[in-house]
Order: C-alpha cells, then structure tokens, then sequence
C-alpha cells in the first residue's frame, strides 16, 4: 500500500521549471534537464547490441552484404559507401564518417552540398531560422562543419515551449503545400508519423528553384505512391546521375519509409511510427513515451504486444518471414539489374545508337527505381508487405522486359549467347569491377576523419559556449 | 382538467376499459418482474447479462484484470453526475429493451458513439494519474489532451471484452443469471425445518 | 414478455431425434428434417444474387473475363470451358454443364474419368463405401451418371450419428499419411478447415497407382507450398498436358485454396475457413453456425467484424486493395505467358530442335504453374497476399528468364522483331485462334444436357426410392 501512496505522490508531485531556453535549443542535454525520462531513453540510441535478422542497431554494410549494389549505383557515391543506418545518436558521426561526403580540407570541398545536413541535427532548424531555407542550403557541405554538431534531438521534433509535437523543416510543409493539403489539419495521431516523415522520406536535390543551390524537395507533387513520384521526376526530365556502365538516366530511392508505410495496413488502421517506434512504458506511477526509437523487434512487448498477443517469438517471425518473402524475389531483381547493365554496356561497346538503346534505357531507370525503392526503406518489408511485393514485381517484369530487347540486341550484332555474369562476389571485387580506387578513397577519408573533424567539432563546442551563456 | 377528462371514456366502456388497463398494468409488472427489471436500478454487473446476448461482454469482463474494481457502469455510465448517471441508463437501457424484444439486434453489437465516448472519459477516470505528467502541465494542457484523444482500446484491444465479439464468441461461458443462488424448494425446506 | 420467456425456452429446449437415417445418407433433405437452421441457411447457397469486385455467388465466365487463358491452356480441356464457381447448392448441375465433360451418351464416353465426380457430391462416400476406393475411380465420368444426383452437403463434412466433423474423402487421409501426419491427432479448430481441404485444394490423376485407373492424389509429400508440390511433378516426371502451341510440358494448378490458405496471417493466427465462410450466428435464443457458405463480403457483420471493429466498407475495401494490387501483375504474367507460347511455337515453326527448346519449355512449365497456382484459387489474393505476391513474382522473372532465351534463338533463326500479340480481344476470338471449334462442341453439350442428363436424373431418383424405403 505505501508503495501505491509513494508512486501516486511521484505522480503528483508539483513541479517548478527550473531550466528554460530558447526555441531553437539544439543541445539535447538541455532539454534533458526538464525531461530526464524522455532524454535518458532517448541517449539510448546510442546502443548499438541488437541485431534482427535484417536490421537492428548495428551498422550494417549493405555494400558487403550485397555487391551487387555497387554496380548497380556505378558512377553515383553510394557505391562507394552505403550503409544500414544506426540510431539517432550516430547522425552526426555517421554523416562525418561516410565515403559519400567525401574528405574536404582546407581548399578541398566536399562533393556535396549543405543539403546533406537536412535530417541530421537540431542546428539545422536553427541555422535555418537564421539564415532562411536557400542561404541554408546554399554551398558544399564542409562550410558548416563547425556549425553542426549536435545529434538529431528533442527540437527537431517538439515545440520547447509546449513541447507540442511540431514540425520543424519546412520541406515538409512545402510538400504538404504542393499536394493541396494543410498540415495545420492533420490530427494528432498523424503528426506522432509525421515528426518522422520530415525525414524518413524520398527526397531529391532541385537545382531550379533558387540559382546556384540544391534546394531539397520531396517529390509528392502528384501523390506518394511510387508510380506518383515516377511521374512526378518524369515529367521534370529529372535524374539523378547517368549510369557509368549502361548509361541510363537513373533515378536514386532514399529510404521512402513514410511513403510505403502509408500503403500498409497498419497505416489504414490509424497505427503511427510512434506507436511501434515509441511506444509508451511506464515507469514510477507515470507513462511515458519511450525515447530509444529503434528496431521494434527489441522491445516486442510494449510495441507489438500491445495490441497484439501473440506469443513475442510468433510476431518476430511475422516480420521474419514477410522479409524472407520479398528480399527472395528483391535479390533476383537485383541481379537482373547486373545483368540489364552489363548488356546494355556490351552494347554501346558493339556500336549501339541513342535511338535503339532510348526504350532499354528507360527500362532500366524504371526498373532500377522499383528496386531501389523497395530496398532503401529498410522497414518495407514488414510496414508494407503486399504494397512492396507489388513494386518489386513491376521491377522484374521491367528489367526483363528491357532484357529481352537487349537480347535481340545483342544479336542482331552478332552476340547470341548470355553474357557471363561478372565476379562481384565481395564488396572489394565488386567496387574494382566498377573501376572505383578504394584504397586512395580511404586513406583520404581516414585523414580527413583524423584532422578536420575533430577541429570542427572543437571549433563548434567553443562557439556554443559562447552563444548560451547560462 | 378539461384534457383529463376527454380522456375519460364514454359511459358504457368505461367497465371494459378497466379490466383492459388492469391487463396492460398486470403484463407491464409481469415483464418488469420476469426481465429483472427492478435490478436496473443497481450496479450489479448480473443486471446486464439478463439480456441473454450480453453474455459476452459478461463473460469477457469476468475473465478480465478489471473484474476486481469496475463493473459495467463503472465504464458504461457517465460519472460526472448523478444525474447524467441515471439519465443515459434509462435511455440505453429502454433502447436496449426495446430493440431485444423486438428480436431486433445485431450479430454483432458494436459499441454507439455516444457509449465510446462515455467508456473512454470513464478510463481516464481511473487512469488519469498514470497519464498526466505536471512537469507538462505546466508547460499547458495540449499534450495531455492529445494523449489522451485517442480510444483506448485502440491500444490495449483486448480491455476488457477480449478480441472476438460476437453474440457466439463465449458459447460455453458460464454467466449467471440474476436472482438466488438456492432454489426455491430448498429454501423452503429449510425455513421449515428451522420452524421445526 | 412472452418472447423473452420464449426465447430463454429455446434456449434450454432439448432435443429427442425424430428421425433416424444410415450413415452414407446423400440426401440433404432427409438431414435437414432434424437440423432444420443448418439445411435451410446451407439450401441459400443457391442464391446467386451477390457480386462482389471479382468473386460473388454468380456464376462468372473466366475465359470471357480474360480470354487470354484460353491460349495458356490451348490443347487442354480447361480452354473450352471456365468458369468461377457458385454455392455448393450447384456443384451437379455444374460438372453436368460444363463442356469440360464432354456430351457423352450410349456408345460416347466421356473425355473425363469417375474420378471428377470426387468432389461433387455425398454419393461420392456411400458409392466408395460400396465399392471400394479404386474402384469408385475407374470408368469414365458417364458410367456413374445415374448413381451421383445428390449436390454437396451434410454427408460430406459430418458423421450422421454425433453431427461431429468427418473426413469423407480418402485422398485428404492419404495425403496426410504421405506427409508422415496423423489426421486423427489434429484440433477440432484445424478440422473446421480440413473439411474444406477435401476438395478445395491443387490435385492430379495419378495413373500408376491402380492399372487402367485416374487415382485421386493431392501432391502433397514433399509439403504444401508451391516449390514442395512443383519438386513433387518433378520428381514424378509428371505432366497434365502437352501445350498445343508451345509443346511444352504442362501443369494445371486446380484450386489450391487451403495450401495458399495456410501461409496467410489469418491461418497462423488460428481463423479457420469456418470462421469467414460459415460465421456462428444465434437466431432465437440459439447459437448455430450459417451454413450459407458464400464470400464473407455478403456478411461482413458476422464474418469479419466478429474480429475487426473497422466499418464494414473499410473490411470490404481492404479485400479490394489487396486483390487489385495482385491482380494488377497477374495479369502482366498472364500476358507474357501468352507471348512465351507464341513465341515459343515460332521458334519450332522456324526449325528449332529440342535440345534448344529444353529450358525455355522448361521455364514455361513452371512459369505458368505459377500464374494458375495463384489465378485458379479465387480467395487466394485476400487468403494470402504475401504468399500470392511472391508466386506471381517469381513466376514474371521465370518467364521473361524464357523469353530472354526466346529471343536470342530467334534472333539465331533470323527473326530479330518482336513477334505481334495475336488478336484474343474475345473468348471467341481467342478459341478461335487456339483452333477450338466451338459451335459443333456447344451443340453436341446442348444435346447431352437436354436428353441424357434428364434420363440420369430420373433414374437416379427411382433408385433412391428403391434403395431407401421409409
Ligand atoms: C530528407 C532527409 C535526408 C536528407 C536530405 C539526407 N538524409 Fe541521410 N539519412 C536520412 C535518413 C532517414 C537516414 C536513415 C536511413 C535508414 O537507415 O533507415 C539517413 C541515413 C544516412 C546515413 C547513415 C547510413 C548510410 O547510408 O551510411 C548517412 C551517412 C547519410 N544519411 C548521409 C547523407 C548525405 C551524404 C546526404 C546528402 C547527399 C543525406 N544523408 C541527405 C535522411 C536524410
Ligand atoms: C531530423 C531527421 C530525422 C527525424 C525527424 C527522424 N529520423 Fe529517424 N533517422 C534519421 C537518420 C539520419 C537516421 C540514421 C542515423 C545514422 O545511421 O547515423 C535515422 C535512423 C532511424 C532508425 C534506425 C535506428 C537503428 O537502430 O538502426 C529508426 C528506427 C528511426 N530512425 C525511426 C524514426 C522515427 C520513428 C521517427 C519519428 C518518431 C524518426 N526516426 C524521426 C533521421 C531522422
Ligand atoms: C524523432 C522525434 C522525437 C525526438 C527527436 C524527440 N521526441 Fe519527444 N516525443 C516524440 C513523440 C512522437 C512523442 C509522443 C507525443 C504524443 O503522442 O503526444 C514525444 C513525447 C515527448 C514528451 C511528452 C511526454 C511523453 O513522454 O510522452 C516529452 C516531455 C518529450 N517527448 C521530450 C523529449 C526530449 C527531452 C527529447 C530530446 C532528448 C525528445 N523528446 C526528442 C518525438 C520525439
Ligand atoms: C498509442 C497506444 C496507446 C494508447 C492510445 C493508450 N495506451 Fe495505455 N499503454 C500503452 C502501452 C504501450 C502500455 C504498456 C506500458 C508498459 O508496459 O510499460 C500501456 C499501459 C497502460 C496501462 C498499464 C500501465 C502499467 O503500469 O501496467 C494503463 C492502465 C493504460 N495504459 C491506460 C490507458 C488509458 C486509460 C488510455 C486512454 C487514455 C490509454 N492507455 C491509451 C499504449 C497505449
Ligand atoms: C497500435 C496497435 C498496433 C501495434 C502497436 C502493432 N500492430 Fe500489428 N496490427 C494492428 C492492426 C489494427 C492490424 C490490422 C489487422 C486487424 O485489424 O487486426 C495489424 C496487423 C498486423 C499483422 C497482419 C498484417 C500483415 O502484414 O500480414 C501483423 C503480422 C502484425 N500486425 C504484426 C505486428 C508487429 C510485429 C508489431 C510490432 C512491431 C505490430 N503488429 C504492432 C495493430 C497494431
Ligand atoms: C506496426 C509497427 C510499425 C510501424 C507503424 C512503423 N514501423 Fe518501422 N519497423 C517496424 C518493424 C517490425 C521493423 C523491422 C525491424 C527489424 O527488422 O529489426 C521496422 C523497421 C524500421 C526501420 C529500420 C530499422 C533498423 O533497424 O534499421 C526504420 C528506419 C523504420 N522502421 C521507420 C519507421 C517510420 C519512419 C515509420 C512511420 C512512417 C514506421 N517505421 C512505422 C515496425 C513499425
Ligand atoms: C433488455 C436487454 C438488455 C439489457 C438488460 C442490457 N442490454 Fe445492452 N444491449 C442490448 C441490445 C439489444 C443491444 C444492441 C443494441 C444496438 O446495437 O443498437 C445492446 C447494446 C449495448 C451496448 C452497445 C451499444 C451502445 O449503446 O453503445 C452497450 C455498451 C451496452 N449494451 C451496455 C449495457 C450495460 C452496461 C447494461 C447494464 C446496465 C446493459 N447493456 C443491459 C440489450 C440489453
Ligand atoms: C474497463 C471498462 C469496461 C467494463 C468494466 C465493461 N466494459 Fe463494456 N466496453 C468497454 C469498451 C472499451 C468497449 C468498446 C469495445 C470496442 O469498441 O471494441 C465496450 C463495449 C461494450 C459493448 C458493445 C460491444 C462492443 O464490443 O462494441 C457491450 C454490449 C458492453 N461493453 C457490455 C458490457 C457489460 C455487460 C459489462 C459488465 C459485465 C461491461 N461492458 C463492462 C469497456 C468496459
Ligand atoms: C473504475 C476504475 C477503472 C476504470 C473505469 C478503468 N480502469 Fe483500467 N484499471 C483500473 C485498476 C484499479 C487497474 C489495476 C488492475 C490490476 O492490476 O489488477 C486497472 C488496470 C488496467 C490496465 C492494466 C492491466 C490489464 O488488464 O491489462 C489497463 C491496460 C487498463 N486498466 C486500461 C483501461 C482501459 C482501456 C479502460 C477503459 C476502457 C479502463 N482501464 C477503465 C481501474 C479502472
Ligand atoms: C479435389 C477436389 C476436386 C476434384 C477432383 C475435381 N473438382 Fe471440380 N471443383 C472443385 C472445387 C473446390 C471447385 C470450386 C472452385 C472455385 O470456383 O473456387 C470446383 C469447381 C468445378 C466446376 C465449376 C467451376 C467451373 O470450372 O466451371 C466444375 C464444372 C468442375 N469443378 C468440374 C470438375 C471436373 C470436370 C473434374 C475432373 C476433371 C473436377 N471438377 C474434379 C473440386 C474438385
Ligand atoms: C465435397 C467437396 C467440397 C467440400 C467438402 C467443400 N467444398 Fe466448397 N465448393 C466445392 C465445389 C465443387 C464448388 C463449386 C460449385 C459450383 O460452382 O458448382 C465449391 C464452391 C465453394 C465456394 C464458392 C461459393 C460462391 O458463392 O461462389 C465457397 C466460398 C466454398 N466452396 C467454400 C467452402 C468451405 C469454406 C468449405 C468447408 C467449410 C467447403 N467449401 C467445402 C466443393 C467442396
Ligand atoms: C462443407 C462442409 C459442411 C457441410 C456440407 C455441412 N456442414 Fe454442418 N457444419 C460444418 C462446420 C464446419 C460446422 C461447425 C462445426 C464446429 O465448429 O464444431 C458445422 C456444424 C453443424 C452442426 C452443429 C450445430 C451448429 O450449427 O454449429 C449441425 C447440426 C450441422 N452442421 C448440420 C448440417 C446439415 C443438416 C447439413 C446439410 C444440409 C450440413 N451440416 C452440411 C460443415 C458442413
Ligand atoms: C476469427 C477472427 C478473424 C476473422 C473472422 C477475420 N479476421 Fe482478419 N485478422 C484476424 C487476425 C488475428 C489478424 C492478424 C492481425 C492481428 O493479430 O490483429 C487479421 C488480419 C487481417 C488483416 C491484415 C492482414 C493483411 O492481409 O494485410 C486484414 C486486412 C483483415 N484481417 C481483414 C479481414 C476481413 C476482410 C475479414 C472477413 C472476410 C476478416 N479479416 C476476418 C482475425 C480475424
Ligand atoms: C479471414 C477470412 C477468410 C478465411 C479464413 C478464409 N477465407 Fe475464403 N475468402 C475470404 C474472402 C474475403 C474472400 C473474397 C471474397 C470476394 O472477393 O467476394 C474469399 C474467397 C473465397 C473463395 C471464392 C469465393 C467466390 O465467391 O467464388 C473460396 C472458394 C474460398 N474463399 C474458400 C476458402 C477456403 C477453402 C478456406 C480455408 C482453407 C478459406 N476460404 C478461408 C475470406 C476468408
Ligand atoms: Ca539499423
Ligand atoms: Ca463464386
């Protein structure tokens, strides 16, 4: 009974706050100090133990996982560099870390725009509120290095004076504008998705809206379905870089996680990212959301078993075995695409012109696309099985499609048998079979990682010192 | 008074009129007495189940973390007053009636609208501790407001009549039916015998 | 009052047999003078009233819906005549109507075997109890014409003396004995399925069994998922047709409605085929279960939302998505099967010889077993959609792998074009096309069913009164 009364009097217990700071706080220690529950659940990410069977909170090499994807992405950065991401914590190492944005210094520049920078810190909305959206985005990624360097937190998501949910990048609130929706109706339920969906969308780098800068949009202008965006970059002419080997305008999926979570049934049924992503715990007489947003197969029991009651091993093999399904046939599209890009480079080589290889080109960026965006969302499978069946089908029949008019091709250049399927066994031999110098990459990124970084990140530490005195 | 008495009947039908509402009295009381109407009034859980078809919702209850401290009015009925408690009883309930003795209802009763909100405001009730957080309560209400706008049971689905609701979905449940546990015969050879 | 107290009577009234009848009784009136509530809801299986997007209890003409199954079947019986199904109240009208069975009459034999009649009636289990299991199989369809009057009913799914459950048909014992499990030991949940699983399941006539006999096999040894039953033909070297056009080895997938069944949620969370297909209902006081067997989506209020809260609208639309989404990439495989057999029949009409065509006949086989596997079970989008998805799926990659080869040995042969997508626009142009003269066979069926199948009924009748004397 006193432990009733004790817990009841936790509850209660009034509170003064003792902390305040500005909107734009981007440290979440901060915040912390009011919500010590949220925020020590939240540091939590920083784990990295727990591996699923095809995700988890460890880094996984998804170039050695599957070589593959380095041909297919030859000629773009990610087939330098392309991992399964990791918890919040790490958004700020793992964007520093990351092949893709290069090893800037002094007079170097990194190959990438302070674009990159959107979905990785609560700087950002800060910086933006200063500066405005185009100055933001405006130059190479390494100019802000010392500028941003807090991990993704409290205020990329909630309002610090009411803690409201809020949404805090306006690409979001542009893409709501370009559909005809008002973000200000969405209900309550849907902003505990919508928090995520600033992020963990599709997005693509527009060079036309502002001179001189890549202005990031997301493509929902005709809707969110993948064949909407299709028509949506189509319409523009858009692609995101020319395959180094076949030649085709491609098109890059980045983890359109809200996109076919909303075809899903669990979406139709009112289910937020929070919900399994969040769920509530409690804790001392008090319920509060959990803040170690991660795998849900780590935490079955407050997630899933909520509403389902199945046994934890049952739930686990639900997503188990959807994932089996649909990476068994995502894997025979994916080497069909090897196959579409060695052909398709055979022949150019054999004199091949524009006019017959336009049909097989758009073959394979649309091929290429079903595939890319079904494997970028690393929750697909189980947030949208049949919807990612349905995708990865379309694929097959496009690939093979562009395979079979390759094939009449080939032979009508004097090449009738099936091109051998190169040795991409590893990750190593597949980057040299792209022509990709792996070792001068490394060493330059290891330097930069050494050096620059840690400048950054001092330089960034003093000024914050500067700007909050307490 | 003038409108009472146009409702008084002629002369020469005034006789069968009478026996007539004695009939209608008789067979009102006799329904209220068979349906246990009286234990409306109450609480006990055994009144609900006295329609056969909310065997279920019964059975489910009873098999429930809830059946310790809630009985169905503790969810069903408004508490916000007194008033209110009784009013949206006797209007269910005549609805109830009604519709079971006309051989009207459903397979599949699903709860009315009105009834969810009643339930939900009545899980708060209870549970508002667990919910509320002051730190954030002053910082306004809003977050507790969102918190708390969503069903319940869309959550915890199974609170408390479990994940299958049909008239059938508890067919061999045991629900007992209001009235006395000792049969009539032995009470009444028992009082005897204390007589004795 | 007085319906409160009758209803609680009806509720209590026990039940004295009135009527006494052998255990093989066929005749589901005799039944249903004791169980008056299941016969009369089990005789409304011959509304056929209700349509829903693709199923519903009309009797729906599948060649005419998509005449492109005509050519998938060209050289087999299946491409006069297919239709979806209606209620069980039909299923000897049925296999007396369709052309499938020929018009036989004296001196005319059937094109099929006795062992059609398997699941069409419970005069199937009283004939087998006679004669003998083997025996029941052998002749063909016309010899048993008098003996099989009664449609679907009681007989085939209960034990006349304790109403329980039954298994009346030999094959689902035999399959079971194959995969090494004990029907005996399964639940009574399990047999709420099981009774369907007699005859909604993916079958074939093995000849090797009994001399000169069309043995009843479900294939069902190496287990019950598609790749378990292809290895099984394969194994067995089994083959149900010859393909008119493409030559290639064929399998006819036939309703494989429980093994599809299986590997969908509702399965693995225990909802058995009663459960959507024959819902508990209570009607006076009494609980009974609707032995209207029909698509749930005429009774969502007593299937579905005796699980599912959301409006009944929502649970039908739910069912829609899922089969458009699966319906959308069958009919693209549908579509390259029909260019595999026309293309494939180029190739030999172009000299190709067998060891070239091995692989590519090959491929066909097992890309059309996968279409039929999923077109011929018309739950199977809803039952499982995953599962679907993933078969349709391999079965484009499989097919288009064919069609890949197609072209490289036309191309050989000098034909570097695609070859034109012949005009099926009608079942009748496309029965046309396969060569089906499909007048004589109307008139020779119209025939039959004015004059012989009268004379079986008529007859069949007679003997019942003989046989059964009150
Ligand atoms: C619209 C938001 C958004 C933008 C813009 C964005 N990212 Fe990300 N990034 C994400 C999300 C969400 C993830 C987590 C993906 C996952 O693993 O599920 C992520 C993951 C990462 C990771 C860790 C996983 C990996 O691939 O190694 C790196 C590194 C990264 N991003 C770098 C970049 C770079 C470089 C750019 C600019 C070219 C960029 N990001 C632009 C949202 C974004
Ligand atoms: C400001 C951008 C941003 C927002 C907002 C955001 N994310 Fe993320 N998320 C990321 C990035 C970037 C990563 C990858 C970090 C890395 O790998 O370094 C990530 C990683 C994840 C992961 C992988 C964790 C792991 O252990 O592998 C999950 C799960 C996740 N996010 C879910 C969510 C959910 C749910 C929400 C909303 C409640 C959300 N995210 C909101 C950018 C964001
Ligand atoms: C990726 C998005 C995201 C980030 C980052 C985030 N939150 Fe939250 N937070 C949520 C969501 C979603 C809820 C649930 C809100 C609801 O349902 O009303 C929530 C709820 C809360 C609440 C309300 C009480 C509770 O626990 O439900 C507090 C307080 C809170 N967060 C504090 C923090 C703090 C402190 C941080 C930084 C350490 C933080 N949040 C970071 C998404 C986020
Ligand atoms: C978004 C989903 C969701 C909603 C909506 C929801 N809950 Fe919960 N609730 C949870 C989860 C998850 C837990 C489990 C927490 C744990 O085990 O630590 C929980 C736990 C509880 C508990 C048990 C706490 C304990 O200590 O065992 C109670 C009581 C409760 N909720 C009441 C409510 C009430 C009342 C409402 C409506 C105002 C509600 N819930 C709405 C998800 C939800
Ligand atoms: C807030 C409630 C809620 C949470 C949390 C939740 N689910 Fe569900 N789930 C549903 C609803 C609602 C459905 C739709 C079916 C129904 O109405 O029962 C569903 C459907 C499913 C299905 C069938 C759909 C399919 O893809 O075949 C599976 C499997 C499933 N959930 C597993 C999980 C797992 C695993 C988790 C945790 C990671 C989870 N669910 C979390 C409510 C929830
Ligand atoms: C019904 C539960 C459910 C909902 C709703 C849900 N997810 Fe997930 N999510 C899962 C499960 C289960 C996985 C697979 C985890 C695994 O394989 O370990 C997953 C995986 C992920 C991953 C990859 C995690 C990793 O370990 O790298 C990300 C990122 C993610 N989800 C983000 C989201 C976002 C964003 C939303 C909303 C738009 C969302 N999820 C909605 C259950 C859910
Ligand atoms: C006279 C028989 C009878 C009694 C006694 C009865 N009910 Fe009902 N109840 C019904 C019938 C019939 C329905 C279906 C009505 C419908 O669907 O419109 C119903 C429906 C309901 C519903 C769902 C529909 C709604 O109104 O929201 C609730 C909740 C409910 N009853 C609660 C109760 C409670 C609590 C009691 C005891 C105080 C009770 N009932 C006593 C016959 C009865
Ligand atoms: C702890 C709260 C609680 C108690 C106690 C409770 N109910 Fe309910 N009742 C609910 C909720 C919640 C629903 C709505 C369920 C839904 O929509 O799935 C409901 C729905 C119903 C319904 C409508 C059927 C339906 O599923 O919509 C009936 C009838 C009903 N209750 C009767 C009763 C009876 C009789 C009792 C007492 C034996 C009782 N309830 C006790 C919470 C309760
Ligand atoms: C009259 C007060 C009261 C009402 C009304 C009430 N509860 Fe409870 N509830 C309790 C108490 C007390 C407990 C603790 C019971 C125990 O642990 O045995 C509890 C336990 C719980 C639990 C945790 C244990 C379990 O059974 O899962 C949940 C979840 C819950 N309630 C949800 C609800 C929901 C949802 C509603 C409304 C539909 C509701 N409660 C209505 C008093 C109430
Ligand atoms: C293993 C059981 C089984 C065997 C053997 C069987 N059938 Fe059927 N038959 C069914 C089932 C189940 C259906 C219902 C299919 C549906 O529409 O879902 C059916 C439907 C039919 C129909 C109505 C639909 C249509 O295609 O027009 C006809 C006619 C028919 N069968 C004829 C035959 C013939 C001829 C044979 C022998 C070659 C045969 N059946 C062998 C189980 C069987
Ligand atoms: C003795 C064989 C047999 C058994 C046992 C059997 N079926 Fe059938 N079923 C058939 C045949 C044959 C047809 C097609 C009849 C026709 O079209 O003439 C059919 C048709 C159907 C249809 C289509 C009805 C319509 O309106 O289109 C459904 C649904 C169905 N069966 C479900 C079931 C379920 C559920 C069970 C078990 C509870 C079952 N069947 C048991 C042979 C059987
Ligand atoms: C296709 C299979 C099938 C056919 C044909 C069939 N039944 Fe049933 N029957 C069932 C199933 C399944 C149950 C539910 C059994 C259970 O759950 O215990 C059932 C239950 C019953 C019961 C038990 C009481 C009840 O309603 O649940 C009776 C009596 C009954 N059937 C009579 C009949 C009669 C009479 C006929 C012929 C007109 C018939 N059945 C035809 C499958 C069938
Ligand atoms: C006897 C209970 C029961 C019946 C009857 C039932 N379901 Fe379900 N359904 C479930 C369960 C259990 C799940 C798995 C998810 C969960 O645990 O909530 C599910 C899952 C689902 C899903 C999500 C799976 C998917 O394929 O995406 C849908 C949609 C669904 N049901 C629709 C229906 C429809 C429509 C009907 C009626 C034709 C129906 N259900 C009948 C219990 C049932
Ligand atoms: C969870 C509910 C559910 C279960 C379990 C289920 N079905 Fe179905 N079934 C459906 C729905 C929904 C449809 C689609 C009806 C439509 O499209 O009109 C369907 C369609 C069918 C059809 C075609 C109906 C028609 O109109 O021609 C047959 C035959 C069938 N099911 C047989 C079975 C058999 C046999 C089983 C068990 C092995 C089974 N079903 C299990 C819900 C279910
Ligand atoms: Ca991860
Ligand atoms: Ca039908």
């Amino acid at each position: 009974a006193s432990s009733i009364i004790e817990r009841r009097a936790e509850a209660i217990f009034a509170y003064t706050p003792a902390v305040t700071f500005p909107p734009d706080e981007p440290r979440n220690e901060v915040w912390g100090e009011l919500f010590p529950r949220e925020y020590n659940s939240y540091m939590k990410t920083s784990e990295t133990d727990f591996k699923s069977k095809y995700n988890g909170s460890a880094m996984v090499d998804m170039l050695e996982e599957s070589p593959r994807m380095a041909v297919l992405w030859a000629g773009y950065s990610f087939s330098k560099d392309y991992n399964q991401g990791r918890g919040h914590y790490y958004s700020i190492e793992d964007i520093q870390k990351t092949l893709r944005t290069g090893a800037p210094d002094e007079g170097v520049p990194s190959p990438q725009p302070n674009t990159c920078w959107t979905c990785k810190s609560p700087d950002v909305p800060r910086l933006m509120n200063k500066s405005g959206i185009a100055e933001f985005f405006r130059g190479t990624w390494d100019t802000k290095g010392t500028e941003i360097i807090n991990h993704i937190g409290c205020a990329d998501c909630h309002d610090s004076k009411t803690m409201n949910l809020r949404i805090s990048r306006p690409t979001l609130l542009e893409a709501f504008e370009a559909m005809g929706r008002d973000i200000e109706e969405v209900s309550h339920q849907e902003m505990r998705s919508l928090v995520c969906a600033q992020c963990h969308v599709e997005y693509y780098f527009n060079k036309e809206i502002v001179e001189g800068v890549d202005y990031l949009v997301f493509p929902w202008r005709n809707g969110t379905t993948i064949e909407d965006l299709e028509s949506y970059y189509d319409e523009l002419g858009f692609s995101d870089w020319t395959h180094a080997m076949s030649r085709a305008p491609m098109l890059k999926a980045q983890h359109p996680d809200y996109e076919i979570y909303l075809t899903g049934v669990h979406a139709q049924r009112g289910v937020s990212c929070a919900d399994c992503h969040m769920p509530f715990i409690s804790e001392g007489g008090q319920k509060f959301t959990d803040h170690h947003i991660q795998s849900p197969l780590n935490n079955v029991a407050n997630s899933c078993q909520v509403c389902h009651r199945e046994e934890t091993q049952e739930l686990i093999e639900d997503v188990y075995s959807r994932q089996d399904k649909l990476l068994e046939n995502r894997n025979i599209l994916e080497t069909l695409l090897v196959r579409c890009h060695v052909e398709a480079k055979a022949a150019w080589d054999r004199g091949a012109d524009e006019r017959q290889m336009k049909d097989i080109l758009n073959g394979i960026r649309r091929a290429q696309w079903r595939w890319d965006f079904t494997a970028a969302g690393h929750g697909n499978s189980f947030h949208s099985p049949v919807e990612t069946g349905r995708i990865i089908t379309g694929g097959i029949a496009i690939a093979q499609e562009a395979r079979v008019q390759l094939a009449r091709l080939l032979s009508s250049q004097g090449y009738f048998e099936e091109l051998p399927y190169p040795d991409i066994s590893t990750k190593a031999k597949a980057q040299e079979y792209i022509g990709l110098d792996m070792e001068m990459i490394n060493k330059e990124k290891g330097l930069f990682l050494e050096n620059v970084v840690p400048r950054w990140m001092g330089k960034g530490r003093e000024r914050e010192k500067r700007e909050y005195v307490e | 008074m003038r409108f009472i008495s146009k409702l008084i009947p002629p002369e020469r039908w005034r006789f069968p009129v009478i026996v007539l509402m004695g009939i209608f009295t008789g067979l009102a009381v006799f329904a209220l007495y068979i349906s246990n109407a009286p234990s409306y009034l109450g609480d006990k859980p055994e009144t609900c189940v006295n329609c056969h078809i909310m065997a279920p919702q019964y059975a489910t209850w009873y098999h429930s973390s809830h059946r310790e401290i809630t009985h169905c009015n503790d969810c069903h009925v408004p508490h916000n007053n007194i008033f209110n408690k009784y009013y949206f009883k006797a209007k269910d309930g005549l609805r109830h009636a009604t519709i079971f003795t006309l051989r009207r209802e459903p397979q599949v009763i699903f709860i009315k609208d009105e009834g969810r909100d009643v339930v939900h405001n009545n899980c708060i009730r209870c549970h508002e501790e667990l919910l509320t957080d002051s730190r954030l309560l002053a910082r306004g209400r809003d977050i507790h407001e969102f918190r708390m706008d969503r069903e319940c049971w869309d959550c915890h689905r199974e609170t408390p009549h479990g994940t299958v609701n049909s008239l059938s979905s508890v067919p061999h449940a045991r629900v007992p039916l209001p009235g006395s546990v000792v049969p009539l015969w032995l009470k009444d050879m028992v009082s005897k015998s204390k007589k004795q």
